[in-house]
């Protein structure tokens, strides 16, 4: 949703697959989605639709999903599957807690990077030089990590003031940035209520104030990978090494090498997820909360390409966020409206493309949402919660799926065994 | 650990006054007798004598929570000379039989008495009880086996607490807007709720009080994700809400943060949070916490087994016996208190009876 | 040793007024060995410069494994190799590609989802700031193609390619790192004779150009047609060299097996009016807005009757039989086998129904290469005796045939516990059609049922095909082999993008005929012989 | 090939047997880097199977373990990794145990009642894994997708439905579903000696182990299921419906995840589904299926060992030791008995091809007659 236009940059996809939109009919796009929420935003008035805090929040929820996805991502463009990004995310929480709360939030980050980076590295060893099973290796290390974390929380943390046995002392937080007066004045216009200029205003200021840096660092890491995956000598690479290694290896490519570049990416990225939970709070035991997983499904969802994961990503953390941050739970009512509106254009596109049962099976949801609008003012927190889930869902079921992992993805490699 | 008795020693002191008054209920004088002597053992018998054996919810010691208090009167106890024999903690998810072994564990190295925290003890020690009835046994926040010869049923009226710090924060609150963030949604913590809502109902009719929780059971993490914790309260405060009150253990440091953050106020829970180390950055939006004085209570059952006179059966802490409360520290609310102490004793008069329930 | 000795072993050989000089590639006493296998025992090899070498030898005679020892994909546990005069060792293909030796591999080498030219630089790619140098890759490339004919759009996903154009993308990745040295292992397999005569061209264009070719082939005419000298090893060892001018087939064949070359043929015909399959005006759809890729398809095949199917791969021969398999819906017309209707019915009903099906793929489509023999013999009847009884396996049958079959068709195994892995090709294909032919089936569909095969296995498999038929099966037969489709073919039909577009009467019709009409050049020439066999 | 049956044997046992010394080598390393003394640790663990309670404790937990293994394995067979049994096994205990605990089921005879439980159950289940089944089949969704999100979401129904206006009742500061009354559960073995019976149920696991097993190697559709999963490519040439294997897999994937929650129901002394029912069996029973590499007999031992250290936590902590090195063990175990069942399987492979090898040298040998000839 509104958040993903910064994100969702038109990344080089090959060829044929692209989705041949160009930036402007990306920003055409994100103008009548903004356009759509603040009509609704009006009607229902339900400010924390796209409210600069919603924003805020979004952002935040967004953050550790999309650099747990850019995780993902850059192990299995190398061919090698990484359900173990929970645990190293773990990993990198604690990492973070450890040297955070002694000697700063970046050296925090520094070595919660680097603990998610021995995660990565462990996951390498078993899946690339051993050969076994993905699969395996990522679920050993999402035993392993939380273990092993809370395990030395209990030996280091119990006795340094204001540490538990579960708990670090607290982490301070990373620099965040506001851009002074840009911010203010978007808020009057913001508090104006006008159509569109009021929600693009929020938008823009839930984006410029008191931003995280370490958002801004995943904003550029998500580009960044795209440019490296998709226009480097390494990317290039490394994505033959998941498509074919085989015949990367026919060619005189060290495929080991770069399997073992990308998973330990993958764990790095994993650790800063991690880390990004901990600045400005503390390391607890169960922070990461399913993240890793949300992430490889955010990746999933992006069919292994860093905008799509961007996209996935935002609109799973766009969700969550507003469903914590909406207090008097009118906006998550709202959003069934929103839900609605978004599947009937998603039904009249299946329909357009022949999917007729599709088109129905959306309308009939759709239908669902309104009269479940109109018919309660409050829902249940319960199920509220569920929202961010059941939304990603439901994508994935209606959105058109021609996903595309790479061609040797989870597949074990032998060096000379072709 | 430590931090979290001095917190409470500071809290017993704050309200001393008040304990003084008890009435003739025949568990709550046991219970108020030393409860007013929480701030200092007063054991009359051999401590060497009393083997104590504890055994934690999944937060164990460390919780900074409830936990913790546990911990606190557990560490006075050794520190008076009694034994303890094992401390032992829950795991996450953990089917009855593994807490059924636990105690059974306890019983096995010695225990004379052992104390289980949390109701999720309720179905095991009612087992493990009855097996070994020459042990005696204490549960926190568990009333079904109150008539169980040999277990003490510690549990607490944590809504009339609640109901003061309601005051407090109707007092406190200029929008009329206050706010209640739980840790998780069980019916424990719907009991900090309703309370908190009929006391700031009772005092400002007109005001309203916004309430959500973090995480849905069987998903405990509500308890200590205060990145959560820190976007829920920044949601109420940013929407004109200017007091919350966190009943979310760990959870409730991202509350501080975010009143911190947005120059308003936020209640605590448990122990005086105000006097906790961890939070000493954001004391100064914390105006008040209501106190629920496990340690108190698990001292009282620790200090009875020393004094030979053991206690059992139901064991109601409530604002009778001071075995809940609320703190002052930092005078965030000195103004209010003669209100506060009004409500507090048409509680005790029983003209005010507080919901427990959510309606 | 001396730049200019002689291979031991083998007697000297006429070279066609060739440059002398060090040989290009000198490999001495090269013994290669595999758990279990010896697959080259102290080979001696040696190719001069600026010619074509062929190597000939059956299945598994090591050739591959002698190649990718001189690719540098695998050490050799003993010998030397010379490139150039120079001796040379090889940890990784980059070392050999570093002395200019390049390779085009039996089995395609080639990143389907990503573009030609991404496959093309893979590993030698040029970049001008840190990024890849997409436009100086691509004019290189584009100019490689001109200068040697070798026609690709660069900028094309390599999964939209037809085999030809991926072989001439293999040849050019190849050409791409500025090889001297060419190894071709078996690259016409897949090619129909006109991809075979340009690739021929291009071939004799690289050599004038001064490049050494070593070209791995199954099929003798071509060898012979292409090489300057022939080296033949059977069993891990060289046997012998050969000059292809002087040489024959059967002579070559002799070295290879010590046994005479089978020829396919047909004896008498023993086709009857009866007719077993019948495709009428079938439609099978190209997927959304794809133009269809079978259209108005009629087809008939008799009891006892042989239909060749020839075309160039990728006109519709893979979905004709995905279609009559039931793996594809068919989006029109109608399939009666024997007079009933199975044009809706499931891939298993028709199966049950009597039609065998022996894959293209072995690897993909044939065989459960984990599974154990046994196993794999129930695959494709796991609902009928005595593979299953009702909604049971039942193993004690199942394992009874299986030996059956292991035995009737000579499939070399130690037993029918072992994985299909460990089988060579040709022993897994023979599995595959003894399994196949089982249950006798009134219908066989066989795509390139000896691809790949050596020539004992081929003769063994072919002999198969010729009782059934004479038993009263219906054969469709699809190959690339155009020799074995003309010798075991009652009757010939031309598919050509996704059209029936002639019959033919394979006694009369001559390979370049069918070639001409397979690549559409032929539609006016070459006019449809009259129906045979009715 | 008794020769290589005792091979595979032997083989077989060296793997788990040295992985599990190699966990302890490290954990000891952790131990002894961390101020313990991995003597007294190890011995304490070992020390807890004397009691009878924890023997018992950990055959009936290791049943509930054995019965996710299986849910998950079916899965993994062919390829479909059902993440979601958490979420199955969670929402089935739930709903079944509102229907054992409704009003009306105490009319009903016990067997009756048992068995409407068993039954709900396997159906809930089986529904919320064919949701995935049915995404994936007509929507292409990834089940790992999928699964992950009905996870969540299952939390979230039952929190809506264990509510007092609806489905549950207060018990204290607990709430759960009504208790199951007198008969509506299954009785359990008691042991003198043991405050822990053994539950009645373990007899199911053990049940649907060996219809698993016998699935899996003697009908068409474990042999379906197998080839599916082995090759997708070949399994459709051969005539079998993948679309219709994934649905049948999932929903029997699911209708075994059902029975997760059943022994802690209709066995346990809670009787109901509360805030303290057993939680994360799902992911428990994802580790132990690839221990036991999805093998019938492979998953009751690794359902053991994963178990038996469960079950050794306490007694760890009695002599001051963290529960998670119990957690951290397992962790170690899963990677180091894969890693040596890679190699071992390498070195099976080898012995085979060289079987191979010397068979076809035995049949061919002859043949080698002619040599050299040349033109
Ligand atoms: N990677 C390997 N591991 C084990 N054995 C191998 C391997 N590659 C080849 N072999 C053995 O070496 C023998 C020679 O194999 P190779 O592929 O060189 O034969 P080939 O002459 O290329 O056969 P084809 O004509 O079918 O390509 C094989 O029969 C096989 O037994
Ligand atoms: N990577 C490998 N690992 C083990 N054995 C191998 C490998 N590659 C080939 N082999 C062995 O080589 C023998 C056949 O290999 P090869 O590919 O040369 O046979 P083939 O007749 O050429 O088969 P195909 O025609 O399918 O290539 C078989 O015994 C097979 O087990
Ligand atoms: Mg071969
Ligand atoms: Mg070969």
């Amino acid at each position: 949703m509104s958040v993903d236009s910064d994100l969702a940059v038109p990344l080089p996809t090959s060829p044929r697959r692209a989705r041949n939109l160009t930036p402007v009919m990306w920003l055409g796009i994100v103008a009548i989605g903004i356009a759509v929420v603040s009509l609704v935003r009006i009607w229902t008035g339900a400010n924390n639709l796209d409210s600069s805090g919603a924003i805020q929040a979004a952002i935040t929820a967004a953050t550790p999903i999309a650099l747990a996805g850019l995780s993902g991502l850059w192990s299995e463009r190398a061919g090698v599957v990484n359900i173990g990004i929970e645990g190293m995310m773990i990993l990198g929480t604690f990492g973070a807690g450890y040297a955070g709360y002694q000697w700063g939030a970046w050296a925090g980050v520094a070595f919660g990077v680097f603990c998610g980076l021995l995660g990565g590295m462990l996951h390498a060893l078993v899946t690339v030089t051993v050969g076994v099973d993905h699969i395996i290796s990522g679920v050993a290390i999402n035993i392993l990590a939380p273990g092993l974390a809370l395990y030395l929380s209990r030996l280091l943390f119990t006795d340094a003031p204001g540490g538990g046995q579960r708990q670090s002392p607290p982490v301070p937080d990373v620099g965040r940035i506001t851009l002074p007066w840009l911010s203010d004045w978007l808020g009057e216009i913001e508090d104006k209520g006008w159509f569109f200029v009021s929600d693009l205003a929020g938008i823009l200021r839930g984006m410029c104030t008191n931003l995280s840096l370490l958002t801004v660092l995943a904003v550029v890491l998500i580009i960044a990978t795209g440019f490296v995956l998709w226009r480097t000598r390494l990317g290039l690479r490394l994505r033959s090494c998941g498509e074919a290694p085989y015949a990367a290896e026919s060619l005189g490519v060290n495929v080991y090498w770069y399997k073992y570049v990308a998973v330990m990416m993958s764990g790095a990225l994993a650790g800063l997820a991690g880390s990004f939970l901990v600045v400005g709070l503390k390391f607890q035991d169960g922070q990461t909360g399913g993240r890793g997983y949300i992430g490889l499904a955010a990746m999933i969802f992006g069919n292994w390409r860093p905008g799509g994961m961007a996209l996935g990503a935002s609109l799973f953390g766009y969700t969550d966020g507003v469903q914590q941050y909406d207090a008097s739970g009118s906006a998550m009512r709202a959003f069934l409206v929103l839900v609605a509106i978004a599947l009937l254009v998603v039904a009249v596109l299946q329909y357009r493309g022949g999917h007729r049962i599709v088109a129905g099976v959306a309308v009939v949801i759709a239908a669902l949402c309104l009269w479940w609008f109109a018919a309660t003012d409050e829902l249940p927190q319960q199920l509220v919660k569920a929202a961010p889930y059941a939304i990603t869902l439901l994508v994935m079921a209606l959105a058109s799926q021609n996903l595309r992992m790479p061609k040797a993805d989870g597949l074990i490699y032998r060096k000379g065994g072709h | 650990s430590g931090s979290s008795s001095s917190g409470t020693t500071s809290a017993a002191a704050t309200t001393a006054a008040s304990s003084a008054q008890s009435a003739a209920s025949s568990a709550a004088t046991g219970a108020s007798g030393s409860a007013g002597a929480a701030a200092e053992p007063s054991l009359t018998g051999d401590p060497s004598s009393v083997k104590v054996g504890l055994a934690y919810d999944i937060g164990g010691r460390g919780d900074q929570s409830f936990n913790d208090l546990a911990a606190a009167s557990l560490d006075k106890a050794k520190a008076a000379g009694v034994t303890v024999v094992g401390e032992l903690t829950a795991g996450a998810g953990e089917p009855d039989s593994a807490k059924t072994d636990r105690l059974n564990q306890l019983v096995d190295s010695g225990a004379t008495d052992i104390i289980a925290v949390g109701f999720a003890y309720a179905t095991p020690l009612g087992e493990v009880a009855k097996a070994n009835p020459d042990v005696h046994f204490a549960i926190v926040d568990d009333s079904s086996l109150a008539d169980v010869p040999n277990v003490a049923s510690l549990t607490f009226a944590e809504e009339q607490g609640s109901y003061l710090v309601g005051v407090a924060a109707a007092k406190k609150s200029t929008t009329g807007k206050v706010g209640f963030v739980g840790g998780v949604n069980t019916p424990l913590i719907q009991k900090f709720q309703a309370g908190f809502e009929a006391g700031v109902k009772a005092t400002n009719p007109s005001a309203t009080v916004t309430s959500k929780y973090i995480s849905e059971p069987p998903d405990f993490s509500g308890f200590n994700a205060p990145d959560k914790g820190e976007t829920i309260a920044t949601g109420m405060y940013n929407d004109g809400i200017d007091v919350i009150y966190a009943a979310a253990g760990g959870s409730g440091a991202g509350v501080f943060k975010a009143a911190k953050a947005t120059g308003n106020y936020a209640i605590g829970v448990d122990s005086d949070q105000y006097n906790i180390p961890s939070l000493a950055d954001v004391k100064d939006v914390i105006i008040t916490s209501m106190l629920k004085k496990v340690d108190v209570a698990t001292w009282d059952f620790i200090a009875s087994a020393v004094n030979g006179e053991v206690i059992s059966g139901q064991h109601v802490y409530s604002l009778k016996n001071d075995g809940v409360g609320y703190s002052t520290s930092g005078g965030f609310i000195t103004e209010y208190v003669p209100d506060i102490e009004k409500a507090k004793a048409a509680i005790l008069d029983g003209s005010i009876t507080v919901p427990s329930t959510v309606g | 040793m001396s730049p200019d000795a002689t291979p031991t072993g083998a007697p000297p050989t006429r070279s066609p007024g060739s440059p002398a000089g060090p040989a290009a590639v000198e490999l001495t006493g090269i013994t290669k060995r595999f758990p279990g296998v010896v697959a080259n025992s102290d080979i001696t090899f040696s190719v001069r410069r600026g010619t074509v070498h062929a190597l000939v030898g059956e299945n598994g005679a090591g050739k591959s494994t002698l190649m990718k020892t001189l690719y540098g994909m695998h050490q050799p546990d003993e010998g030397t190799i010379t490139v150039d005069g120079r001796q040379v060792t090889f940890h990784s293909p980059a070392d050999a590609i570093a002395v200019g030796i390049g390779m085009v591999h039996q089995h395609f080498m080639l990143a389907d989802n990503l573009t030609v030219w991404e496959n093309i630089v893979l590993g030698s790619e040029p970049v001008s700031g840190g990024r890849l140098d997409v436009t100086g890759a691509r004019t290189k490339i584009d100019e490689l193609a001109r200068t040697y004919g070798l026609a690709v759009n660069s900028g094309a996903l390599v999964e939209d390619l037809g085999v030809g154009a991926r072989q001439r993308v293999e040849i050019l990745k190849v050409l791409y790192r500025g090889a001297r040295i060419l190894i071709l292992d078996e690259p016409t397999a897949v090619l129909v004779p006109q991809e075979v005569d340009e690739l021929f061209g291009n071939l004799r264009e690289l050599k004038a150009e001064g490049l050494t070719i070593i070209f791995i082939s199954h099929k003798l005419d071509e060898v012979r047609a292409i090489a300057d000298e022939i080296t033949v090893i059977r069993r891990g060892t060289t046997v012998g060299t050969a000059d292809p001018k002087a040489v024959t087939n059967r002579q070559l064949a002799e070295m290879m097996v010590g046994s005479a070359l089978p020829v396919p043929e047909l004896r008498e015909s023993t086709v009857t009016d009866r007719v077993v399959l019948e495709l009428s005006g079938v439609r099978v759809g190209g997927g959304a807005g794809e133009r269809d890729v079978l259209s108005d398809i009629d087809l008939t095949i008799h009891a006892g009757e042989v239909l060749g199917i020839a075309g160039v791969e990728g006109n519709g021969q893979a979905e004709l039989v995905d279609a009559i398999m039931g793996i594809r819906p068919i989006a029109g017309g109608t399939i009666e086998l024997a007079g009933r209707d199975v044009g809706h019915l499931s891939t298993a009903a028709r199966r049950e129904a009597g039609v065998g099906f022996i894959p293209e793929d072995r690897h993909r489509q044939g065989l459960i290469l984990e599974g154990s023999l046994w196993e794999n013999r129930i695959l494709g009847h796991q609902t009928r005796r005595p593979a299953a009884r009702g909604w049971l396996i039942d193993r004690a049958a199942a394992k009874a045939d299986t030996r059956r079959i292991v035995e009737a068709f000579d499939v070399r195994t130690p037993g029918i516990e072992v994985t299909a892995t460990s089988l060579s090709g040709g022993n897994q294909q023979k599995l595959i059609v003894g399994r196949e032919m089982s249950e006798d089936p009134v219908l066989l569909i066989a795509s390139h049922p000896t691809r790949g095969v050596d020539v004992g296995a081929q003769a063994a498999i072919w002999e198969h095909l010729r009782n059934a038929r004479a038993n009263g099966l219906a054969v469709l037969l699809i190959s690339a082999d155009l020799e074995e489709l003309i010798g075991m073919s009652d009757r010939l039909t031309v598919i050509l993008r996704g059209r029936l577009t002639g019959t033919y009467d394979p006694r009369s019709v001559t390979p370049e005929q069918l070639g001409a009409a397979m690549t559409g050049a032929g539609e006016d020439a070459a006019a449809p012989a009259p129906e045979v066999g009715q | 090939m008794i020769g290589t049956r005792w091979r595979r044997f032997l083989l077989g046992a060296a793997a788990p047997v040295g992985a599990l010394a190699f966990s302890v080598v490290i954990t000891s390393l952790l131990l002894v880097t961390t101020g313990h003394s991995p003597a007294e640790a190890f011995g304490a663990m070992a020390g807890a199977f004397e009691r009878s309670r924890i023997i018992l404790g950990t055959v009936n937990q290791s049943a509930i373990y054995y019965l996710s293994a299986v849910a998950v394995a079916i899965g993994f067979k062919m390829n479909l990794f059902n993440i979601g049994v958490d979420g199955q096994y969670r929402l089935a205990a739930m709903l079944s145990a509102a229907v054992a605990g409704a009003a009306w089921m105490s009319s009903l005879p016990g067997f009756l009642r048992v068995a409407i439980t068993l039954l709900v159950a396997m159906a809930v289940g089986a529904a919320w894994a064919g949701v995935a089944a049915l995404l994936k089949v007509t929507r292409g969704v990834s089940e790992v997708i999928s699964t992950i999100m009905l996870n969540a979401i299952a939390t979230f129904i039952i929190a809506y439905l264990l509510t007092p206006q609806r489905l549950a009742v207060l018990d204290g500061n607990n709430i759960s579903t009504p208790k199951i009354t007198e008969g509506g559960q299954l009785p359990v073995i008691e042991f003198t000696g043991s405050t822990t019976p053994l539950y009645s149920l373990v007899l199911l696991a053990l049940l649907v182990g060996v219809l698993y097993a016998l699935m899996l190697s003697r009908t068409v559709f474990g042999f379906s299921l197998k080839a599916t999963g082995l090759s997708e490519s070949a399994a459709i040439a051969s005539g079998i419906s993948v679309k219709r294997m994934v649905v049948s897999a999932m929903l029997l994937s699911g209708a075994v995840a059902g029975l997760i929650g059943m022994p802690e129901l209709l066995n346990g002394t809670a009787a109901s589904y509360s805030l303290n029912f057993p939680t994360g069996i799902g992911f428990t029973g994802i580790a132990i299926a690839l221990l036991g590499r999805n093998h019938p007999v492979g998953m009751i031992f690794s359902a053991l060992l994963w178990a038996a250290l469960d079950s050794s936590a306490n007694a760890l902590q009695g002599v001051g030791v963290p529960r998670e090195l119990v957690t951290i063990m397992q962790g170690v175990i899963v990677l180091s008995v894969v890693v040596a069942y890679e190699f071992v399987r390498r070195y099976r492979l080898t012995l085979e091809a060289k079987d191979v090898a010397r068979a076809l040298a035995a049949k061919t040998a002859p043949a080698v007659a002619t040599k050299g000839a040349s033109s």
